[in-house]
C-alpha cells in the first residue's frame, strides 16, 4: 500500500545522507569526545562541525549552541535553568497558554515550588498580542518563553516583536522553535531571542537529539550537572550518531529550506482550500497566512480525530490530531481552547503537517479518502443528526 | 494498538443505528471527554428484543459500543445489568490500558437506557444525569507519583475507583 | 598503525549486530513511537523490546526501565527527581567521596537550594563501609546513593549490603552502576537498590542513551516534564535509533556478560603484575581483586598522565588517565584524594580499561611501549632527582 | 588537540636539563596542578646564554618550557622580562584554551630565574614563592555564569586575572 506521510510534525524521514553521515560513527568512528587520545579527537571535531551548522541555519555562533536530547530537553533546560540563573531578577514568568507540553508542564513544576505565572490569551487565529507580554511585565519578572510558530495550527507568533519589548526591558526571552526551525528560516538575531529551542527531526535529522541557542551573556544553570561536555552547561557522554546527523541535516537546511516551504505550501494550501469542499462544516484552525508553510489544520464537525485517523491509516494516510482520545492525556488540545474553539468541535481535529516527501498526487488521495470516511463516522454519530451529504466537488 | 476484535469491531460495528420508538434511551460522555454514546433498547418480556447506538468517539469507543450491543441483545435486562467493565474488556480480547474508560462509558449508557425504560415503566420521568469532563480516564494513573502528574490527577482520581 | 583500544570506559565500540539493528531506524523506520498510525506502532513495538532487554540484563520489570540521554540524566534525574518525590522525608542526602561528576557536580547543585549532604569516606582500597551509611542516617534521611563500582579505580562496592541498610530504614536507595552494568552481572532484587543508572556504550551500545532503573512504588519527579513518552515519567521524543542500539546491546550482554570478564580478567591482571616489573615506583590504585574485571588503574611516579597518554596516543595506544590536565576540570582526580593518594602521585595515573576487542598480544605491546615513554619523561622531570633506571623484564 | 609546532616541541622539547653552575633558578607549580616547570639560566653581559628547563606536566606544559628556553636565549634579561604568556602562545601558533595557564606558568619560571640571578647579584636570599593549587587554570571559565560552576570557580578567578 502507498503510504502517505503527512505527519511531519511527528516523523520526518531522515534524509539519505543524513543517515550515511551518521553511519561510520555507528561503525569504525566510536570514540568519546571527552577522550585526551585522538580517538576522541576525530570525533569532536565532527561534533565542532555539526555545532557550526546548526548555529549557521539560526545565525548564531556555534559557542551559543548546546546540543540536548531534543525539544523537551531544551525547553525545560531553558525554563528551570534560566529561571535558576536569573532568580536574582524574581520569579515571574511569562508564557503564553498554546505552548507545547514539554513547556506547560515543565512551568507547571515550577510553579509548584513557588514561581509566579502569567498566561497570557490568543486570538481566534492563536496570536499572541507582544502589548500583553509588555503589560504582564513585573518588576519580578525572571524569563518571557512564547513558542515561535504552534505545531498544532500552525500560526507564526510575533516573536521579533516581543523580543524587543523583552530587550527594552531587560529581560531574558526564550522562544520554543522546535516546530519552526526548518520550517520556515529563523534568525535570532532579528528576533532578539536569549534562548531558542530547537530539535533535529523537523529538519530530517534523527528522534531525540536537539540543541538550546543561548545568547553569549544570557544566564542560565545546567540542568544535567556532571563533567564539562558542552562547555560544563550540559554534561553527559554526547549522543554523538544523532548529533552528527542533525549536523548534518543542519547543512542540508541551509540550503534547501526556501525549496521546502515552496514546495509545501501549495500543497498545504490545496487541502485548507480543498477539504471544506468536499466535507460540510469543516473549520479551518489558525490563520489562513500567517502559519507554517506545511501546517493544514482543520475540525470536522460531528466526529472524533482518532477515529478519522484510524480509518485513514488503513488507507494508508498518516496523520495526527488534537482529539482528546489521541493526546494520551486524555484532554482536548489546549491550543484550540485557547483560541475559543468549543471543545466538541475540536475533538474533531484532524492535523495535517507536510514535508518534502509529499506531492499534488498525495493531496488527490488524501481529498478521495477522507470524505467517506467522515461521512461513514458522521451517520454513527450521536451529534449528526440531519442527514449528512456529501457536497459535490464543485 | 488495537487488537483485531477491536479493529472488526470498529471497521464494521454491529448495531449501529436509533430505534425511532426505542422503549429506553440512554446517553453518557460530552464532547470534552472525546467520547459520547447513546443506547436505545426495545424490551420485550423483559428481554432486550433489540439494542442500537450511536457513538461520537475513538476507535474503542466505537468497538466497545458495538461490542456492549451484542452482549446485550437478547439478554434479560438483569442480565445486562451486569455487563461490566471488565466483561466488555474480556470479550474485545483487550484493551489498551488508557482506554479503559470507554469499556466503562459502553456499559452505563446500555445501563442508563435500562433505567430510562425501568422509569418510564414506573411513569417517573428520568434526570439524565450530566457528564463532566472528569469521566475522563488517564493513561499515566498507573505511574509512581500521580502528584507529578497533576494535569491528569482528577481524572486518576475518577478512573481508580 | 594498530590500534589497541584500552580506553573502553570512555569508548567501547559498537558491536556489529548492534550497528545492524539500528540502520533500519535510520532508514525506513522514522516513525514516532507517540504517533496513533501504524508507522508510529512499529516503533513503539521494537522499544518495548529494548525495554525488556534491559530488564532482563539487570533482572528488572520492562516497566521500571525509563530510557534517558544517558549516565548522566539518570543521574541528575535519580537525584534530583527522587530528593523532590521524597521531600517529605527531608532533606538529607548521603553519597560516598568517589561518585562519578554527574553524580558529584548534581549533588552539588542540590546543596545550592538547600540539601544536607554527607559525604561518606573511603579506605584506601576505595571502599565506603556500609556500617558508615547506618551511621550517617538522620530521620532527615531522604535518599542514598552510592555507585556501584567506580569508574577510575575498578573498586567495587558493597551495595547489596547497603540495601539493606536502606530497606530496614526505608530509604531510598539509588546506584550509579553505569559502569558495572555490561561488566559484571548486576541484579536489582539482590542488591535492594530502588534506582540504577545505566549507560548503553559500556556493553557496546552506542553513546549518549542509558536507562534509570526505578522500582515499582519509588517516588521519583520528572526531570524533563512534557509529553507523556516513558509513562509521563521522562518526556520528550525518544531517541529511537539509540534505544534500539541499547536494546540489541543488551540482549547481546545477557548471553555474554560471563565470556566478556573471563576474556578481559586474566589481560588485566597482566597489566596490573607486569607494568609494576617493567618500571619502577609504580602503584596499583583500587583493589586487588575486588574490582572490575577489564580495570587496570595504576600510578607512575614522577611523570603527568597526559604527557604519557600522548606518547601512547602516537603509538596507537589509546588510555585514559586521572590526572588534572585530563580531567578538563584541572583537578585531580577527586577518587584518588579519597583514597589518600597524593596529589602529586595521583598525577601519574594511568587507566587501563580493557574490552572483548583486547588480546595478549596487547597487552605484550603496552609493556613494551610504556617504559620508554615513561622513562623519557622522567628524564625531563625535575621531581626525578634519581639517576631514572629501567628495571631488566624479569 | 595541539598543532603540528606544539607536538614538535612536545616530542623534541629543546633545552631540556640542568645547569650544574647556573646563575639563576626558578620555579613554578605544584603538583597538584599537574604542572610544575623549573628553570636554570646561566647569564653573561646581562644576556641568557643558556637557559634549560625541567618539567612535569601536560604536553602544553613541556612544549610551552621548550618553546620559553628557545625565545629566552641570547635574549638580554629586560628583553626575556618582556616574554609574556601571549608571545609564548603566539610562538607555538596557538594552545588550546584550557592550556593557556600553561605559557602563564613557563615564563613565570624564566622570570623567577632572572629574578634569582638579580637577587643573588644584589647579594640577597631569594625567598621563592611557594604556588597553591589555584594557578590550576578553568576550562570553564569563559562559560556564560561562573557562578554554575562552582568547583572551578577560583581557577577562574585566578586566570582571568
Ligand atoms: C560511573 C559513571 N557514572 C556516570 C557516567 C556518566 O555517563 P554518561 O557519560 O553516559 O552521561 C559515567 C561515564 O563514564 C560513569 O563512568
Ligand atoms: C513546538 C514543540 N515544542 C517542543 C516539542 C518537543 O520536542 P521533542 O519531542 O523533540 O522533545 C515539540 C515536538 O513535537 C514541538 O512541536
Amino acid at each position: 500500500m502507498k503510504i502517505i506521510n503527512m505527519d511531519h510534525v511527528a516523523a520526518s524521514p531522515i534524509l539519505p545522507e543524513v543517515a550515511d553521515a551518521m553511519i561510520p560513527f555507528l561503525k569504525e568512528k566510536y570514540g568519546n569526545p571527552s577522550s585526551m587520545h585522538s580517538m576522541g579527537e576525530e570525533v569532536t571535531e565532527a561534533i565542532d562541525e555539526a555545532r557550526e551548522k546548526v548555529a549557521e541555519l539560526i545565525n548564531a555562533k556555534p559557542q551559543e549552541i548546546y546540543f540536548t536530547s531534543g525539544g523537551t530537553e531544551s525547553n525545560n533546560w531553558a525554563l528551570k535553568g534560566g529561571l535558576f540563573a536569573n532568580r536574582a531578577k524574581g520569579a515571574h514568568l511569562i508564557t503564553s497558554s498554546i505552548e507545547h507540553f514539554s513547556i506547560m508542564h515543565a512551568i507547571k513544576a515550577l510553579e509548584k515550588i513557588g514561581v509566579e505565572v502569567t498566561r497570557l490569551p490568543v486570538d481566534k487565529y492563536g496570536f499572541i498580542d507582544p502589548d500583553d507580554v509588555r503589560k504582564a511585565i513585573t518588576p519580578a519578572t525572571a524569563l518571557i518563553s512564547v513558542m515561535s510558530a504552534n505545531n498544532e495550527i500552525g500560526t507564526i507568533e510575533p516573536i521579533g516583536e516581543i523580543g524587543k519589548i523583552a530587550k527594552e526591558f531587560n529581560i531574558p526571552f526564550h522562544t520554543d522553535a522546535v516546530a519552526t526551525v526548518g520550517a520556515i528560516p529563523v534568525d535570532v538575531q532579528n528576533l532578539n531571542v536569549d534562548m531558542m529551542s530547537l530539535a533535529s527531526n523537523p529538519f530530517y535529522g534523527p528522534h531525540g537529539v536537539g540543541a538550546l541557542y543561548v545568547r553569549k551573556g544570557a544566564r542560565i544553570s545546567p540542568l544535567l550537572d556532571g563533567g564539562i561536555q558542552e562547555g560544563g552547561y550540559r554534561a553527559g557522554t554526547e549522543n554523538v550518531i544523532g548529533i552528527i546527523g542533525m549536523g548534518k541535516a543542519a547543512e542540508i537546511a541551509i540550503r534547501e529550506i526556501q525549496n521546502r516551504s515552496n514546495h509545501v505550501r501549495p500543497l498545504r494550501d490545496r487541502l485548507m482550500k480543498e477539504i471544506p469542499l468536499t466535507i460540510e462544516e469543516v473549520g479551518l484552525v489558525g490563520h489562513p497566512t500567517e502559519r507554517l508553510p506545511g501546517n493544514a489544520s482543520l475540525t470536522v464537525r460531528y466526529v472524533e480525530g482518532e477515529s478519522m485517523l484510524l480509518f485513514l491509516d488503513m488507507e494508508g494516510v498518516k496523520i495526527a490530531s488534537g482529539s482528546a482520545c489521541i493526546s494520551r492525556s486524555l484532554k482536548v488540545s489546549h491550543v484550540m481552547l485557547a483560541m475559543g474553539i468549543d471543545a466538541g468541535t475540536a475533538q474533531g481535529s484532524l492535523l495535517f503537517t507536510l514535508g518534502i516527501d509529499n506531492t499534488n498526487e498525495d493531496v488527490d488521495d488524501v481529498i478521495r479518502i477522507l470524505p467517506p470516511i467522515v461521512q461513514r463516522l458522521r451517520d454513527m454519530s450521536p451529534l449528526y443528526k440531519k442527514t449528512g451529504r456529501l457536497k459535490a466537488v464543485s | 494498538m488495537y487488537n483485531e476484535t477491536v479493529m472488526d469491531h470498529f471497521t464494521n460495528p454491529r448495531n449501529v443505528g436509533e430505534i425511532p420508538d426505542a422503549d429506553g434511551v440512554g446517553s453518557v460522555g460530552n464532547p470534552a471527554c472525546g467520547d459520547i454514546m447513546e443506547f436505545h433498547i426495545k424490551v420485550k418480556d423483559n428481554i432486550l428484543e433489540d439494542v442500537k447506538f450511536k457513538t461520537f468517539g475513538c476507535g474503542a469507543a466505537i468497538a466497545v459500543s458495538s461490542m456492549v450491543s451484542e452482549l446485550a441483545k437478547g439478554k434479560t435486562l438483569a442480565e445486562a445489568m451486569l455487563i461490566t467493565n471488565e466483561s466488555v474488556i474480556e470479550a474485545l480480547e483487550g484493551l489498551p490500558k488508557k482506554k479503559h474508560h470507554c469499556s466503562n462509558l459502553g456499559a452505563d449508557a446500555l445501563h442508563r437506557a435500562i433505567e430510562d425504560y425501568q422509569e418510564k415503566q414506573k411513569g417517573e420521568t428520568f434526570e439524565k444525569p450530566v457528564d463532566s469532563p472528569e469521566v475522563c480516564s488517564c493513561p499515566v494513573c498507573d505511574v509512581n507519583d500521580p502528584e507529578e502528574a497533576p494535569y491528569c490527577a482528577s481524572a486518576c482520581a475518577r478512573s481508580s475507583k
